[in-house]
């Protein structure tokens, strides 16, 4: 493959676009509401009205509000039909030839999707995330070549370091920084790992971007081993993810048959492969080093740091450890500038965050926005607020690891040191919105019970600390417990915060600091009086 | 103290002929195996396949993974264990899997889950007596954005509610 | 070997490069309570006892795992430190069946022994009362998982002194346990050579001598570091 | 100075903590100028009295009359001291635990009629055996307590020592006093 090869392909591919798209979302909750049989009847009634030479029906990735799938977009009229069934398929047709059509719509200038703006996920539900030459013509690999030749390894770190990507798994960790201490790191032999092990329960960012456009991923994937000298790529992805993993496969084929990954990328010396790794249900494996041992084969459990991955990582080679969305931002960024992406967000937060929208909210599905865009225009102006007219209570983020908002600090804006001030993280960015039926004791105790039960084991505060959490809040809630029990929970918090090895267990508290933070009121309704009040100390016998 | 040596025990290799010899599945993990080159850092990915052909993991085929990998039976025992993808019990005729995600919470997923366990009489990771029906959570899968899910025989489904779980449920297990 | 020097709870010490601040401490007559750790195996960090505090670091860091730099200052005993360290027995204590008047271990008990250092005179947490099987099948040994703490010293003395690999933890979360081959008996074993060194690594009544009394439950852990200076470097220090 | 009011009762135990008390032999003389021994199964009181200074609780809380001491101890005692590893840890007689809560009958058919040598019949008269609570609690789970002495029984030298250091105003036992088991 050369730069001519590329812009053949794109040629090629853009010289066969028919004239009208009809993009039918065959991403997972879209197929899940049988939008397979959409696309299948789509296609038979185009070839029924002899519309073949005209009409190309796609089946793309994630379309983004999947509580009105499945969505079938039509394309150049931007008409987007939201809840389409197989019957459909005739009225759409027809509407294509100027018929009227009374289906269900969603109007594509709403604030759902007038207020995202598309780095990550400007291929996601508009190209066909089958086909490498889609990606070509949307300019893909194009920035995997102008890297390999014109641009040194280090001018590559000092792209990524310049633009202020920081890691979007979490922690917000820089994401150049990374990459420089792993290339300055001495070593023959390096890896590179794709962190999909999306494990926070009500996050789909990751998913949504490897059934959509895994090319990006790759992409992002064999600029970055080329910036800190590896050769060698794993894709940790969790078996949760059918189709994600389907879809990888069957980029990194083709991928390798066009010569994109394989030797001699682009006619360089620089060579780079990708395996897949399929995690087995271990949310822990979304740690780092715990993520490593179970490419390794081994039982998932995390080790101190340091040393940390990027001297030491897997086999005990240097490695870096980047998630899905942090390299799908890689390939825009060095195809765009580091000037382009430092322009949006806010001073510390550059670039964009995908958002998994869902619970009590009237738009569930997959934003992506500035940093720093306000909660409350993500959630009442985007997301439509609660449905039937409640109001919001708390919009929780992070996950287990994270914490919930309350209502009234809605204004904050959401970049990793805002949230990170009102007890709560950025995390991978799912987004669950609660109403007023959702009581927070029990959201607390949903989330103990999550890490109790992913707890790997290995250390004692997060093993046996979550366990005793637990209980606690589960006395709370049976109206058992007094206030002494209260700040036994809260010791604990702050125990287990400190001491544990891992993230798991070090943010395993969260969700009970940050509830107690601000409705702290509703533990204190559940609590009994005690019995006993201690007699004063100074009672000494 | 005297110490008794153990009786002899039959070679591995002549063991495991016998089940090969016996179910053609081992021949297809066999290949499997030879694919990742008898890698041990290959043992998830193995674990997988036999899973995938087998159902579950019985002893028999952790131990054929562990000879086949040089690995020892705890270490093969040890992983298949920690993760929850694994199951070391045969599955009923069909399976429900009950999203337990956040989304899928906040929407009333404990209560399809109370309904299913009501209706059935076993607990997660079980299976009905009459082997009909294996009940499962899983800690998201992420279709957030249609929650409540419910995946029936792997096909996932939006939205559900304790009704509509019973009525699919109800043509399975016998009232 | 460089030296670094360093502060340890205001002293100054030296220590060769790449030591860990465990190893420091102990050379310098500093005791940091441990429980995971143990001579002639490698560490985990796993118990989170022998955490110390360390200046410029928000965190707190396992001194058997962390290497120490130059000028770092170390604090290994503080009233935080010994509250967390309290607490961490106290779950441990509520996790299993840790029932010392019937403990074949008692008296001889790494955990008791971190109790009484640490003043924990009681448990504030609910007993979880786990139902635990002892395993009795093999001839010369047992295993109570009812003690287990899941150090899993005997699991890295089986798969790195002695090398059979028969031991190894199973499971997850507060329900892992230890495990002999493919979970079967341990009198069942086909890889388990009887050396006894499991026994010898535990802290607690978990593993035992079958027909040892309380006071013959004395264990020399010694050998397992001289077994593995002696393989490793030749020398054979007694 | 007046002599400070003591007592000690009996939870679920085996009296070994009271036996172990007794073995304080002559100091049980010194101990006997400074305290005033008010209720104890050692002593015939048949009602827990009011104002009460200190009270060793041997044995942890198994059944409803264990239960309704306890409270009515607490209440009227400035000091509770966990007197053992029952009281502190439930000790030997937490074993029924792990059966779980639910099977208190059968913890009975086990011990009364399963394991019975001679006259298999289970405890069961209504007003004379109290009824056993589902699952065995520490002392401290149940009330608040200021002191805790384990040991399966406390030695009578560190019984001793603890008095000492309470009478002294040194409450707290040091590590090195400390003994499970």
């Amino acid at each position: 493959m050369t730069l001519n090869d590329l812009q053949q392909t794109k040629d090629a591919e853009l010289a066969a676009r028919k004239r009208i798209v009809l993009r039918c979302c065959l991403a997972a909750s879209c197929s899940s509401s049988g939008s397979k049989g959409v696309k299948e009847r789509l296609e038979k009634a185009v070839s029924e009205a002899g519309l073949q030479g005209e009409v190309e029906v796609r089946g793309v990735g994630c379309m983004k509000l999947c509580c009105e799938g499945p969505l079938v977009a039509a394309d150049p009229a931007n008409t987007l039909y939201v809840k389409v069934t197989p019957d459909n398929a005739a009225a759409i047709i027809a509407a294509l030839r100027g018929g009227k059509c009374t289906l269900p719509q969603a109007d594509p200038g709403s604030p759902f999707f007038a207020l995202q703006e598309a780095i990550v996920l400007a291929n996601c539900g508009v190209i066909d995330p089958e086909r490498i030459e889609a990606y070509i013509a949307a300019d893909g690999y194009l920035a995997l070549h102008e890297v390999l030749a014109e641009m040194a390894p280090k001018e590559v770190v000092d792209a990524i370091v310049k633009s202020g990507l920081r890691g979007r798994g979490g922690a917000g960790f820089p994401t150049g920084l990374k990459w420089g201490t792993v290339a300055k790191s001495p070593g023959a032999k390096k890896y590179i790992i794709c962190n999909a092990d999306e494990g926070d329960p009500g996050a789909f960012m990751d998913r949504s971007v490897l059934e959509s456009d895994p090319h990006l991923v790759l992409e992002g994937m064999a600029i970055a081993a080329y910036a800190v000298g590896a050769d060698q790529g794993f894709i940790y992805v969790r078996a949760e993810y059918p189709l994600a993993i389907s879809r990888l496969q069957n980029a990194i084929r083709q991928a390798k048959r066009v010569g994109l990954l394989g030797s001699g990328i682009f006619e360089s010396p620089f060579n780079f492969n990708v395996d897949i790794r399929i995690g087995a249900g271990a949310f822990v494996c979304g740690e780092e080093t715990a993520l490593m041992a179970s490419v390794e084969g081994k039982r998932g459990t995390p080790r101190p740091r340091p040393p940390f991955p990027a001297e030491r990582g897997l086999w005990d080679c240097p490695t870096l450890i980047n998630n899905v969305e942090t390299f799908a931002n890689v390939a825009p960024i060095l195809r765009r500038g580091a000037d382009w992406f430092a322009g949006i967000g806010t001073e510390k937060s550059k670039g964009t965050k995908v958002f998994a929208l869902a619970g009590k909210i009237r738009n569930t599905g997959l934003i992506e926005v500035p940093m720093g865009t306000p909660l409350r225009r993500i959630v009442e102006q985007m997301g439509g607020g609660a449905p039937a007219g409640g109001a919001i209570k708390a919009v929780q983020t992070g996950g287990p690891s994270g914490g919930c908002i309350p209502a009234p600090h809605l204004d904050t804006p959401v970049d990793y040191e805002s949230l990170t001030k009102l007890g709560s993280i950025m995390g991978s960015g799912g987004m669950i919105v609660m109403d007023e039926t959702t009581r927070m004791v029990d959201v607390a105790r949903f989330f103990m019970e999550f890490c109790m039960d992913e707890s790997c084991g290995k250390c004692i505060p997060c093993r046996a600390g979550t366990v005793q959490m637990h209980q606690l809040l589960e006395k709370i809630l049976a109206r058992r417990a007094t206030a002494r029990d209260l700040a036994k929970l809260e010791e604990l918090c702050d125990m287990v915060r400190n001491t544990s090895l891992c993230g798991l267990g070090q943010t395993a508290p969260n969700p009970v600091l940050s509830t107690l933070r601000f409705f702290r009121n509703e533990y204190e309704e559940l609590l009994q009086p005690e019995l006993h009040a201690a007699p004063p100390l100074t009672a000494k016998a | 103290m005297t110490t008794v040596l153990a009786p002899p025990k039959p070679q591995a290799a002549v063991r495991f002929a016998s089940l090969l010899a016996g179910d053609k599945r081992y021949k297809i993990l066999e290949a499997h195996i030879k694919k990742f080159q008898h890698r041990q850092d290959a043992l998830i990915e193995v674990l997988h396949k036999a899973q995938e052909l087998f159902g579950y993991l019985e002893d028999d085929v952790l131990r054929y993974t562990a000879w086949q990998l040089k690995l020892p039976a705890s270490r093969v025992y040890g992983v298949a264990t920690f993760y929850h993808f694994f199951t070391l019990k045969p599955q009923g005729e069909h399976t429900c899997v009950v999203c337990l995600g956040t989304a899928c919470y906040v929407k009333g997923a404990n209560k399809i889950l109370a309904a299913v366990e009501g209706r059935t009489h076993i607990r997660p990771g079980e299976t009905t007596p009459d082997n009909k029906l294996s009940l499962l959570t899983a800690r998201c899968i992420g279709a957030c954005g249609i929650a409540p899910a419910v995946v029936y025989d792997g096909t996932v489904t939006p939205r559900q509610t304790a009704e509509t779980t019973l009525a699919q449920i109800n043509q399975w297990v016998a009232p | 070997m460089a030296a670094k020097t360093l502060i340890i709870d205001g002293k100054q010490v030296s220590a060769e490069n790449h030591t860990t601040i465990l190893q420091a401490a102990t050379d310098n007559g500093i005791a940091i309570p441990t429980l995971c750790h143990l001579e002639g195996v490698y560490d985990v960090g796993a118990c989170r006892l022998c955490i110390v505090e360390v200046k410029g670091t928000a965190k707190l860091l396992p001194a058997c795992t962390t290497r120490i730099y130059e000028g770092m200052e170390v604090t290994t005993d503080s009233e935080r430190l010994r509250k967390y360290r309290r607490m961490t027995l106290e779950l441990l204590f509520a996790e299993r069946n840790h029932i010392c008047a019937v403990c074949v271990a008692n008296g001889h008990c790494e955990l008791q022994a971190l109790a009484y250092g640490l003043g924990m005179d009681h448990v504030r947490y609910d007993y979880c009362n786990p139902a635990w099987a002892v395993d009795a099948s093999h001839r010369f040994m047992g295993m109570d998982h009812n003690r287990c703490i899941l150090c899993t010293r005997c699991v890295r003395v089986c798969w790195h002194i002695e090398g059979a690999g028969t031991k190894n933890v199973a499971g997850r979360g507060t329900k892992s346990r230890i495990i002999s081959d493919l979970n079967e008996p341990w009198g069942d074993s086909t890889t388990c050579t009887s050396c006894g060194k499991c026994v010898l690594a535990c802290p607690t009544g978990a593993l035992f001598h079958k027909g040892d009394t309380a006071g013959e439950s004395v264990r020399d852990r010694s050998k397992l570091g001289f077994i593995v200076n002696a393989r490793e470097k030749q020398q054979w220090t007694v | 100075m007046d002599r400070i009011k003591v007592a000690t009762v009996w939870l679920g135990g085996c009296a070994g903590c009271h036996m172990s008390f007794l073995d304080l032999d002559e100091f049980l003389i010194d101990l006997a100028g400074r305290i005033e021994l008010v209720y104890s199964p050692i002593a015939d009181v048949k009602e827990y009295p009011e104002g009460v200074d200190l009270c060793l609780i041997e044995g942890a809380v198994c059944n409803e009359d264990n239960l309704e001491l306890l409270h009515k101890v607490r209440a009227r005692t400035k000091v509770l001291v966990s007197f053992g590893d029952c009281a502190v840890t439930c000790n030997v007689t937490s074993l029924r635990n792990y059966l779980g809560a639910a099977n208190v009958d059968q913890i009975l058919q086990r011990a009364y009629i399963e394991a019975a040598d001679t006259n298999p019949v289970k405890p069961g008269l209504e007003g004379i055996v109290p009824r056993l609570l589902p699952k065995v609690r520490p002392v401290h789970d149940v009330v608040p307590v200021e002191h805790f002495l384990p040991g399966c029984p406390p030695s009578a030298p560190r019984i001793k020592a603890f008095f000492s250091n309470l009478l002294d105003h040194t409450p707290a036992l040091s590590g090195a006093q400390l003994k499970f088991g």
